[in-house]
């Protein structure tokens, strides 16, 4: 397992690999919130974790529809189903390679795209943490969607409407937490540990309906 | 008890159209299989059922005197397709190294598991030896197709499935499949292959399969 | 008051047109299978299970 | 004699899709005839009542917004019934039940958002308030849309049916969720103040008109639900009878 784990993140780090695209994505998001919103640093620094995240969430849905599409072309995926290691497991060890190349670097960047929107220290350690906290939750909800991607040969093109109302949870647990931290009276704990019992929660439900769908593209 | 593979009444179709039915065979320990027919007489739809990826709907699939009944089927067999299952970004060796580690079967773990060594075996005996280092989209057809061939070495597995195993391979290259599955055969594995050239199998069953011409 | 009958009266007419709406598609889309299927039928097209199995 | 055999002995024959045609032919005009009364009985009821002293005439629309929302609930858990029959019963049916009850779901649910907002617009001057339950069934129509498009996406019907299933499934789970979390991020950013769409305990005098009407959508939806079923599966037929056809003429 650990074998597909580092293949997977050579792989991603190699050329054609996603994680640089996700990052730059990231980037560009926030970069182009300033221009819109005006240079106005009272506004930016107020809206300043929503935008990190909203940029955040987009970016990692990005990279995802190739998660499974590449070992569908080159037949590895036809290898993979027959394996004694059940396809729940790789599917899991595949988010987690997936999410180690492009999501974590989305986390670690955070802080200085933080600055662009003249966060304090503070509110950027909250959101970092925040971040580190429910993109893998994406991941694991955006691995149905790359898997119903692989099912369907037009399904790509919505994945993003199926996994949307999934996510919604997420971005709301994840910038009310951030907020939370910032504001005196509102709790940081609460809204912060239910975004972690949600990425729990899709870490069984992702890879297992994952790789029912992809059980099911293999016929 | 000798390892067998029984197929018993094995029938698969796409939606309602039926591809193949009542298929039966018995194939002993060193046994081999040559499946031909037309084109979309379904022989690779055979092979994959075979190998569990596509949901047979009818009969049934057994290993006999395997060394654990309990293993399902498609574990104790290799499927090569028509693609090569092989990553272009990758190394060759690298490539060979990750197929040997993931599909390591667990038990074998006990005695450690030379994937290096493993690799490099099986390198030489597709005669890709000094091009364990290259990426391996510098490959041409014949020898991305002989590297996917190497795979069927580094992990051991009693049944092989092959899906036109001599697709864009010299001549030489197709000697050196029928030795590969000469050698496997010694071993005391099974080999069912679907091509269209005569590959010089000595006694090896013949099954052709005849499509589904549906009465008009 | 008048300007709330107008809302009430929106309500019901968007209602009426959904439930139209869907009412329609359904029996429209049953009436032009129906007919694709007898004319399938008078071509001769034999289905091989024609007493049930799958749909 | 044919007749004693299109009797439905048990669920099970139901499997039978000629069967099951046989049945929806006889049950629809009966089904039609019951939705037609009950929607008479129930708009009679719905004019005749007296208005609300504190919403006035507006609280007519409450007769047709919460059955809409309540048969948007209802269209989703019976994909979510069909979804367990495709994956744990394999029943063949089940499939074409969850394809055809989307679009219908999705049409008392848009409904229900018409009507939502039309009730919103006379109570805040708004067209649309970020209401908890307002937005849980926006995202709820969101997720209709996601499963129609994928219906649609689906070329053949068998394979793609279990992956249909399975996202219907996980949407189903995840409902509760979307609904606390709304829930949550409603109260955090909405003044307390919004009045509630419930508006005061209702008393007997509106319930009967409420009742009526959910009777009437819920009809509605069966009749319509069988229908497209039926015509799904003469759908699926004529695909099988071209597919034939083709196979016929290329070995002919």
């Amino acid at each position: 397992m650990t074998a597909l784990f580092l293949r997977d993140l050579k792989l991603a780090t190699r050329a054609g690999g996603g994680a640089l695209t996700g990052i730059l994505f990231f980037l560009a998001v926030v970069a182009v919130v300033p221009f819109g919103l005006g240079p106005d640093l009272k506004l930016l620094a107020r809206v300043g974790p929503a935008m990190l995240w909203i940029g955040a969430l987009l970016a990692s849905l990005l990279g995802l529809e190739r998660l499974f599409q590449a070992e569908r072309e080159d037949g590895a995926l036809d290898v993979m189903l027959m394996q004694e290691t059940p396809l729940v497991f790789t599917v899991f060890i595949k988010c987690l390679a997936h999410w180690t190349a492009s999501g974590l670097p989305l986390v670690l960047v955070s802080p200085l795209l933080g600055l662009f929107l003249n966060m304090e220290p503070q509110a950027i350690g909250a959101t970092m943490l925040t971040l580190l906290a429910g993109t893998p939750a994406i991941t694991l909800i955006g691995a149905m969607g790359a898997a119903v991607a692989v099912a369907l040969p037009r399904g790509g093109l919505l994945v993003s409407i199926l996994v949307l109302p999934l996510v919604v949870p997420v971005l709301i647990f994840g910038v009310s937490a951030a907020y939370a931290a910032v504001e005196d009276p509102a709790p940081f704990l609460p809204p912060f540990l239910i975004l972690i019992a949600i990425t729990l929660f899709f870490a069984v439900i992702g890879p297992a309906a994952a790789a029912v769908a992809l059980r099911a593209a293999s016929e | 008890m000798p390892f067998r593979l029984r197929v018993d009444g094995l029938g698969a179709s796409r939606g309602e159209d039926p591809i193949f039915r009542e298929i039966s065979l018995l194939l002993e320990a060193g046994g081999a299989l040559l499946v031909t027919g037309r084109n979309g007489t379904g022989k690779s739809t055979f092979l994959r059922t075979l190998a569990g990826l596509y949901p047979a709907d009818s009969g049934t699939i057994l290993i006999e005197g395997g060394t654990d009944p309990t293993v399902p089927v498609r574990e104790s067999l290799h499927y090569l397709g028509h693609r090569n299952a092989m990553k272009r970004d990758l190394t060759v060796a690298e490539n060979l190294l990750f197929w040997s580690r993931f599909t390591q079967a667990t038990d074998d773990v006990a005695e450690p598991i030379d994937a290096t060594g493993k690799t490099v075996q099986a390198l030489e005996a597709v005669g890709l030896g000094g091009l364990g280092g290259l990426p391996f989209g510098y490959l041409s057809a014949g020898q991305q197709r002989r590297a996917a061939l190497a795979r069927l070495l580094v992990a051991h597995r009693p049944v092989w499935l092959m899906d036109e195993p001599t697709a864009a391979l010299d001549t030489a290259s197709e000697r050196m499949v029928e030795a590969l599955i000469a050698g496997h055969r010694a071993t005391g594995g099974i080999v069912i292959a679907a091509t269209h050239q005569a590959l010089d199998v000595p006694g090896a069953q013949m099954l052709t399969m005849a499509g589904f011409a549906v009465p008009a | 008051m008048s300007a709330h009958l107008a809302y009430v009266a929106a309500s019901y007419g968007a209602a009426l047109i959904i439930s139209a709406g869907l009412i329609g598609w359904v029996v429209l889309d049953a009436r032009a299978r129906r007919r694709e299927l007898k004319a399938l039928e008078d071509a001769g097209i034999r289905r091989r299970s024609a007493g049930g199995g799958a749909p | 004699m044919s007749d004693r055999s299109l009797a439905i002995r048990s669920f099970t024959d139901l499997a039978n899709p000629t069967r099951f045609v046989a049945l929806a032919g006889r049950l629809l005009p009966w089904l039609a005839g019951l939705t037609a009364v009950l929607f008479a009985v129930g708009l009679t009821l719905c004019f005749t009542t007296a208005a609300d002293y504190q919403q006035g005439e507006t609280v007519r629309i409450m007769y047709i917004h919460v059955p809409a929302a309540w048969l948007s609930m209802m269209g989703y858990s019976v994909m979510a019934a069909s979804a367990l029959g495709t994956l744990v019963w394999r029943h063949p049916l089940a499939d074409v039940a969850a394809k055809c009850a989307a679009p219908i779901g999705a049409g008392f649910t848009a409904l229900a958002l018409i009507t939502g907002s039309l009730w919103g617009k006379p109570m805040w001057g708004t067209w649309w308030v970020w209401d908890a339950r307002l937005t849980s069934v926006f995202i709820l129509f969101l997720m209709y849309l996601g499963l129609i498009a994928l219906n649609r996406a689906m070329d053949d019907a068998g394979r793609a049916a279990k992956v249909s299933a399975v996202l219907i499934l996980v949407g189903f789970v995840n409902i509760p969720i979307i609904k606390f979390s709304v829930d949550w991020w409603n109260t955090l950013h909405q003044p307390a103040s919004v009045l509630r769409l419930g508006g005061s305990a209702i008393d007997p005098e509106f319930l009967r008109p409420l009742l009526v009407m959910a009777l009437a959508f819920t009809c509605l939806f069966f009749t319509l639900h069988l229908a497209a079923m039926r015509t799904e599966i003469w759908r699926r037929r004529i695909a099988a009878m071209r597919r034939q056809a083709a196979r016929g003429a290329a070995s002919a």
